[in-house]
């Protein structure tokens, strides 16, 4: 990738993309971020790579503005919050860069600013688990949210889904940040069950697998594997199995693979053809046997 | 000559010299604060210290027993801390090697290797990552904090790159049940990663203890230059202190991913440094290195499980638990400050003061 | 002098250490244009009393009252204000910072934008050059100077404030001969301007040569303020030890001088032993149960010499040689097992590990040769611990005492009994009777005596002449990091053969010795 | 006796000293300058967009911050403390104006009340140490979690300044060159300028106060700075005062430059400005070093991301890459000094 960010060369160069990401992060971000370097290479770019530490967002804005100084032909970019973007997305406006949105939108959404937006919707994610819910305990039960690390725009995202669509007669006991992690998932579900233990919890919606999983294990532990509904979201394969194992109950694919289409989408805009604004990304629900087809062929 | 140039100051009663010294020891506070968070959470809720049996894991349950289990890989990290806070240094890569041992033992585990030998490698990995800081601070001479904190980067980055940045997950491998069982195993009742941690612990604190290594831990802490004019080698002890609590971040490690089998490359072990940190400190070892004591550093693991439980038992908004630990821990440290356990001698002094200036006046 | 007000005057002061009572209703009066000495064992509370006064500790009862004002300080600065400089007994000074800006820290001249650096030292120059030291570079590291200068240094700084009080506790126990008529006749014009001056010292000829009036302390009690003229010496000293000066064991003449038979081997042979920048190469043999000598002036280099000896530096030239094999010793650990000990000059930062109990001090150096593994039995070390506590009278006896907790004068004797449980061939003392009291010094000197007559080797490293003299066999003179001679001490040699030796260096003297 | 004295101590005389021979206190620090610009040829040789002015402003305009942090945590590194808090603090101001400013609160009250907060944190952690024996590393990391908490307490949305209230006006672009393209334009902001000043007042605090200098007398050692009679208590309180307040002052350029603020923003900024403050010859364990030494150390901690990014590091070798890097910097550093003892 050595030397090939000036784009004023021939036309026949390999174009250059910026793609400012999260960084490796385990499940979805792993498979997400995979999916679109391995897209975009097929597609023939040269994709330069910056991933930010500890979701920090200024990582990824100096990541932005650097790629927009060193003039690459496109940039990528997969915003750990959707705030705070107007100043550098002006920038590569002016330096005429087009910018494709992954995963996460930009708040306000001005248009203007950028050639499309692709990605799943978190917003989405969270009502299908409350209506999983409301589904399957029409008479209201009680349960606990397992959350992500205060403030992250996906944990809000998620949760006002969730919240949108939950019953009146559905009781949240509790909402605990088990900071994304599956091991603090089975601490903090360990002590939340023991402390409710007299309410009869049938439902857990961890955000995201991986709390899914720790708050699977200490419901096993505490003997009520099958009583408790276990509702994720991401889609990742531990989760799958999990799912078909009857660890959970229903797991909400937050699709992670839509490089092949970024990759299409940054090489038309830059052909000057007119893409979607907004392109979303089809995800699925999966129940048990949902799960049991696509298990073998997942490759994440 | 021979008549001591001190007086002993006159021998108070036995009772109220035995309140003072238990008033004066660290460790006091230290239970008092454990005991203030139980009797907290009690009121919170009933059932807090309720054991029972649990057919299913072959073991008690309750809130105190996940409590414990959690404290087990505090424990482990504490310890380490608290011999390389005693040469004055500080291990900011604990955390880090913890989600390597983590990532290995999983790896490999997945990839069909042998338990035993993935825990081996495991403990190995951390081994040697604790040598490197120990070779970069002793023979190079880097500062401790910088040296531990490039660790504690280029650490996780390490586990990302052994998962390739997945999540490896080991829980359905067949054959993983021996480290399955050290974390969430039980033994005559208790939690056997707990045990396992206070074995360990009992045994660093005999090797620190029975043989010279703990003396001479505490010397080069407190006064590397004239340690070494005694004829002990400051660059051996930092070395071993380093790959002590490398090797112990490791087991820690291990507890921590064995308990679900399952390692989280971006969150295992995530800002346990700090933990430990805080765990040495109220067990009553200064940052400032010399005299550690490895008791307190495991009540203060101790305390702090308990306060991530007591978190979960308040139900302290997910947004506001930074908040609580904060206010706890500064609550814990300032009643072990020396103002406050000299109070009572500090009202005497101010009285006795009055009363001879009185007298000069009279 | 007349008996005007005193300007300071505590009553009664009583301080507490948990478990001990270091200080136990003691007076003290100090008067304008008067210099007083506080006199007392090393553990008699002389420089917990200075600290009381500053505030530096907390008094448990008593009264201070500073120009007639009750004053109750709550540290030196607080001190300062009130016009009261100290210099404390161990040298507190900030070594990463230059010799002109510890001088002048806190007094900086200020120009329009801030500390003006030109003239603030040059005022520190000033300063310094009141006390002989204008060569000193005042941009120069305090690192870079030897502990002496060190001392001076902090002397020069309490000079910077214009201070009614002057206190100096031991100024003069690192400083030889010169530099402290240089100091005296400083104090005196200092004194003369109508500043009163507290002095510590164990050398009754200083007290005696400079000072007016006395206050004696024993065991952290007060016993008696007397003019220094109308005390006879043996009445100071009873006070001072509680016991008549007779039974002061003295040292009679000097030990008789030790014969090396031509051909005997040496215990410790170096040639050429030397290190760019520090020292030059030298050549010493020392013989079992000799006392060799180091004189010289300040920055002469015998610490320096001292160190390669014992590998605290690494030699890059010369050969070293124990029992006439070569010997490899380029660090302490490694000197030890060769039987080769060094007491350091520099008790605070290279000697005593201040938060590790005396017993743990005593212990450490042993406990280093053998390695980490193989602990010191209880047992024995309980015995080790016990007998050199009861040998060099180390106070408090309690060897669970930190050391940090310890006057002076007893760190040393810990610190001497450090080296001597590891049984050593060759002990090097720097300085060992630095800061101690007449009584721990006369043992301290026989101990030495002893300790050759046992057959141990020493190397005696002093900046009293006197000592030296008395105590060595052979005398290697150093000057400018070189060795100028080695004199026999055939029993004609007095100090001022050294100092002569010294004046005339540019002829090599060479009197006898190994030369001969 | 006397005149024998005189003769050897003219050894070690002022003459010595000329204008050009190297302070060995500097010396990491001008290794910081020289391997800094070692990184900025390298990247231009191989890159060739390292010398661009848009480079160079984005460098300095997108860093402020750090820079402004790094010279706050100057100051407990030179007393041997640590001030952790900063990024939290920067949180927790941020948080709280943009609240205010919501309200319809005017800017400058807001900054007015970011400042004092700050302050107030500061003198949180100088109570802690001082009153209460607290080592500086646990009391700022208490002061760390508790505004971090505090401010997640007030919000955990994404608060956006809004439109009218004029406090963007702090992040206003001035273009000093203006060329066609944005990549050749030399910008600047006014938070460019507020860490200019910053950096200004910091090298004037140490060097020319005796505030500054009773910091590094605490550094070298804080019993004898206290028998020196030099007020301790006073400045450790100011110390810790001084870099809460900075932290703020962080905030503020970030925010004004963002457009909005948040929780969790500035999580591990603290120890992004510990590692500029060491790359930039401070010694860690207190007593020697420089505020514009930091400065550089944080450009030079900036640098590295773009290196990376640009040499293709595999993204799950990113972080070892990283700090890789800042090994090698600080060994680089080490070798220096051995070299030139010598
Ligand atoms: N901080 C302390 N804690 C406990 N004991 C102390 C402390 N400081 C001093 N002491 C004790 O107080 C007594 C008086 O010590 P001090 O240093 O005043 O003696 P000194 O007269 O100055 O002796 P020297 O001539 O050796 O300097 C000693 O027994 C010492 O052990
Ligand atoms: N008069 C002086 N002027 C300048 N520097 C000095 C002076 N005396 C000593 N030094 C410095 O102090 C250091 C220690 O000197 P050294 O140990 O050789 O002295 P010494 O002969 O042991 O005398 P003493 O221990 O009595 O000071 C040396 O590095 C030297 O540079
Ligand atoms: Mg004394
Ligand atoms: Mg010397």
């Amino acid at each position: 990738a050595c030397g090939s960010s000036s784009s004023s060369d021939g036309d026949d160069a390999k174009k250059t993309v910026g793609f400012v990401a999260v960084g490796p992060e385990g499940g979805f971000r792993t498979a997400n971020e995979n999916d679109v370097q391995d897209a975009f290479k097929t597609a023939g770019f040269d994709l330069i790579y910056s991933p930010t530490q500890n979701s920090d967002q200024q990582k990824q804005i100096q990541a932005f503005n650097k790629f927009v100084n060193d003039e690459v032909d496109a940039i990528v970019l997969s915003a750990t919050e959707a705030t705070g973007w107007e100043d550098s997305l002006k920038k590569a406006k002016e330096a005429e860069i087009p910018v494709v949105l992954l995963d996460r939108g930009i708040e306000p959404n001005d248009t203007d600013l950028y050639a499309a937006h692709i990605g799943p919707s978190n917003t989405w994610a969270g009502e299908q688990a409350a209506e999983f819910v409301n589904e399957q305990f029409p008479d209201g039960a009680n349960g606990f949210v397992l959350e992500g690390p205060a403030g992250l725009s996906v944990v809000n995202d998620r949760r006002s889904g969730w919240e949108s669509k939950l019953d009146s007669k559905q009781k949240v006991l509790e909402s605990q940040s088990a900071n994304w992690s599956t091991d603090e998932a089975k601490t903090v579900t360990a002590g939340l069950l023991d402390k409710h233990k007299s309410q009869n919890v049938q439902f857990i919606f961890a955000q995201n697998d991986e709390m899914g999983l720790g708050a699977a294990q200490a419901v096993d532990a505490a003997g009520l594997k099958g009583k408790v509904k276990i509702i994720t979201i991401d889609g990742t394969k531990p989760a799958l199995q999990a799912l078909i194992d009857g660890d959970l109950s229903l797991v909400i694919e937050y699709n992670p693979i839509f490089g092949e289409v970024a990759a299409q989408t940054v090489s038309d805009i830059l052909d000057g053809k007119t893409v979607d604004k907004d392109i979303v990304v089809e995800s699925k629900v999966f129940t048990a046997e949902e799960a049991a087809k696509v298990i073998d062929s997942r490759p994440y | 000559m021979t008549n001591p140039t001190v007086k002993r100051v006159a021998e108070p009663s036995a009772v109220r010299s035995f309140i003072q010294r238990i008033m004066r020891n660290q460790l006091t506070w230290s239970v008092v604060a454990l005991i203030a968070l139980i009797v907290l959470c009690t009121i919170f809720d009933r059932q807090f210290l309720s054991l029972s049996y649990n057919p299913r894991t072959g073991g008690l349950s309750g809130p105190m027993i996940t409590m414990l289990q959690e404290s087990a890989r505090y424990l482990m990290i504490a310890t380490g801390m608290t011999l390389v806070v005693s040469t004055s240094g500080i291990d900011l890569s604990v955390g880090s090697v913890m989600v390597v041992a983590g990532a290995i033992s999983m790896q490999l585990l997945s990839t069909g290797t042998n338990v035993w030998l993935s825990i081996l490698v495991a403990l190995g990995l951390g081994l040697v990552l604790g040598a490197i800081n120990g070779a970069l601070v002793s023979l190079l001479g880097l500062q401790p904090f910088i040296t531990t904190l490039i660790m504690m980067l280029a650490g996780r980055g390490l586990a990302k790159v052994i998962t390739s940045g997945q999540n490896t997950d080991a829980s359905t491998v067949a054959g993983g049940e021996p480290l399955k069982w050290i974390a969430n195993g039980f033994v005559l009742g208790l939690p056997a990663n707990f045990i396992i941690a206070v074995i360990i612990v009992a045994l660093v604190g005999l090797l620190a203890r029975k043989t010279a290594m703990g003396m001479m831990i505490e010397s080069v802490g407190i006064n590397k230059e004239a340690s070494r004019m005694a004829g002990i080698n400051p660059k051996k002890i930092l070395f071993l202190v380093y790959v002590v609590s490398g090797l112990l971040a490791a087991v820690a490690g291990l507890f921590a991913t064995a308990s679900v089998m399952r390692v989280d490359v971006s969150k295992t072990g995530q800002d346990l440094e700090m933990y430990a940190i805080l765990a040495v400190v109220i067990g009553g070892t200064s940052l400032l290195g010399g005299k550690f004591s490895l008791l307190g550093s495991a009540l203060g693991a101790i305390i702090i499980a308990m306060i991530r439980k007591t978190i979960i038992t308040l139900g302290i908004d997910s947004a506001a638990t930074p908040a609580f630990f904060a206010v706890v821990v500064i609550i814990i440290c300032v009643m072990q400050a020396p103002k406050i356990r000299n109070l009572s001698a500090e009202f005497k002094r101010k009285n006795a003061i009055k009363a001879s200036q009185k007298a000069a006046i009279a | 002098m007349s008996e005007n007000q005193p300007i300071v005057e505590m009553q009664g002061i009583t301080i507490e250490f948990p478990g001990v009572k270091a200080l136990d209703g003691v007076n003290l009066r100090l008067f304008p244009g008067e210099i007083h000495a506080l006199m007392g064992e090393n553990g008699a509370g002389k420089s917990t009393m200075i600290k009381a006064l500053t505030g530096v500790y907390k008094i448990n009862g008593g009264s201070i009252s500073v120009d007639s004002k009750p004053q109750t300080f709550t540290g030196t600065a607080d001190a300062q204000n009130a016009g009261i400089a100290t210099v404390y007994q161990e040298v507190n000074l900030c070594t990463n910072l230059s010799i002109g800006e510890n001088v002048m820290l806190g007094h900086e001249l200020h120009g329009p934008l801030g500390i003006n650096w030109k003239k603030t030292h040059a005022q520190a120059k000033r300063h310094l050059a009141t006390l002989g030291l204008q060569h000193l570079d005042s941009h120069a590291s305090l690192s870079s100077i030897s502990i002496a200068m060190q001392q001076l240094v902090a002397i020069a700084r309490a000079m910077v404030i214009d201070a009614k009080v002057l206190i100096l506790d031991e100024p003069t126990s690192s400083l030889d001969a010169n530099e402290v008529e240089h100091l005296f006749s400083i104090m005196r014009q200092v004194r003369d301007s109508g500043v009163a001056i507290l002095f510590v010292s164990h050398f009754l000829d200083q007290i005696y040569e400079v000072t007016d009036r006395l206050t004696v302390l024993r065991n952290g009690t007060y016993i008696a303020e007397v003019m220094t003229k109308e005390t006879p010496r043996d009445e100071l000293i009873s006070m001072m030890i509680g016991k008549s000066a007779g039974e002061l064991s003295q040292i009679g003449a000097k030990k008789s001088s030790r014969t090396v038979e031509s051909g005997e081997q040496p215990v410790a042979s170096v040639e050429g032993l030397g290190k760019k920048g520090s020292i030059k190469p030298i050549s010493v043999d020392i013989f079992k149960g000799q006392v060799l000598g180091l004189a010289g002036l300040l920055g002469s280099g015998r610490t320096e010499f001292g160190r390669l000896l014992f590998g605290a530096d690494k030699a890059d030239e010369g050969v070293y040689k124990l029992h006439g094999s070569d010997a490899n010793i380029d660090t302490p650990a490694s000197a030890l097992r060769g039987k080769v000990a060094y007491s350091t000059e520099n008790r605070r930062d290279e000697g005593i590990v201040g938060d590790l109990t005396v017993r743990e001090n005593i212990l450490l150096a042993l406990q280093a040769i053998r390695g980490m593994f193989r602990p010191v039995p209880k047992k024995e070390a309980d015995a080790i611990v016990d007998k050199y506590m009861k040998e060099l009278n180390v106070r408090p006896a309690d060897p669970n005492k930190l050391i940090r907790n310890l006057s002076g004068g007893n760190q040393q004797k810990v610190l001497l009994a450090r080296w001597l449980a590891t049984k050593p061939e060759l002990l090097i003392l720097d300085e060992p009777t630095r800061g101690i009291d007449i009584g721990a010094k006369a043992e301290i000197q026989q101990t030495v005596l002893e300790l050759a007559e046992q057959g141990m080797s020493v190397v005696f490293i002093s900046s009293e002449l006197e000592e030296v003299v008395r105590l060595s066999d052979d005398i290697v003179v150093l000057k400018d990091r070189r060795k100028i001679a080695e004199i026999l001490n055939d029993g004609t040699i007095s100090p001022e053969t050294i100092v002569q030796t010294i004046a005339n260096s540019d002829v090599e003297t060479t009197n006898s010795g190994k030369a001969a | 006796m006397t005149s024998a004295a005189a003769t050897p101590k003219q050894r070690v005389t002022a003459k010595k000293r000329s204008p050009f021979t190297i302070n060995p206190q500097a010396i990491p620090t001008l290794a910081a300058v020289v391997i800094f610009i070692v990184m900025i040829i390298i990247g231009e040789l191989m890159f060739g967009t390292y010398l661009r002015l848009g480079f160079i402003s984005s460098l300095l305009m997108d860093h402020s911050y750090l820079i402004i942090l790094a010279v706050a945590m100057t100051f407990p590194i030179l007393t041997g403390g640590i001030d952790l808090s900063v990024g939290a603090i920067v949180a927790i101001t941020g948080v709280v104006a943009a609240k205010l400013m919501i309200a319809g609160v005017p800017s400058w009250v807001a900054i007015i009340v970011m400042l004092l907060i700050g302050v107030a944190f500061g003198a949180l952690a100088g109570i802690l140490i001082e009153q209460f024996n607290m080592q500086p590393f646990i009391a700022t990391l208490s002061t760390m979690f508790l505004a971090r908490g505090i401010a997640s307490i007030i919000s955990t949305d994404s608060l956006t300044v809004p439109k009218d209230n004029n406090f963007s006006w702090l992040a206003t672009d001035i273009h000093l060159i203006d060329n066609p393209k944005i990549s050749n334009d030399l910008t600047v902001d006014l938070g460019v300028f507020v860490a200019v000043i910053v950096v200004v007042i910091g090298y004037i605090v140490l060097h020319k106060t005796r505030t500054g200098r009773t910091i590094y007398a605490i550094g070298g050692s804080r019993s004898s700075a206290e028998l020196m009679g030099l007020p301790v208590k006073r400045t450790q309180y100011s110390i810790y005062i001084i870099s809460a307040l900075l932290a703020s002052v962080a905030s503020i350029v970030y925010m004004a430059s963002m457009g909005n603020a948040k929780n969790v923003v500035g999580v591990g900024w603290e120890l992004d400005a510990v590692a500029s403050v060491v790359i930039g010859g401070t010694l860690i364990s207190g007593g020697f070093g420089y505020v514009l030494g930091s400065v550089i150390g944080a450009l030079v901690r900036s640098i590295i991301d773009p290196l990376t990014s640009d040499f293709s590091v595999p993204a799950e070798a990113v972080t070892i890459v990283v700090g890789v890097m800042i090994l090698i910097f600080v060994v680089l550093q080490r070798a220096v000094m051995a070299v030139k003892r010598r």
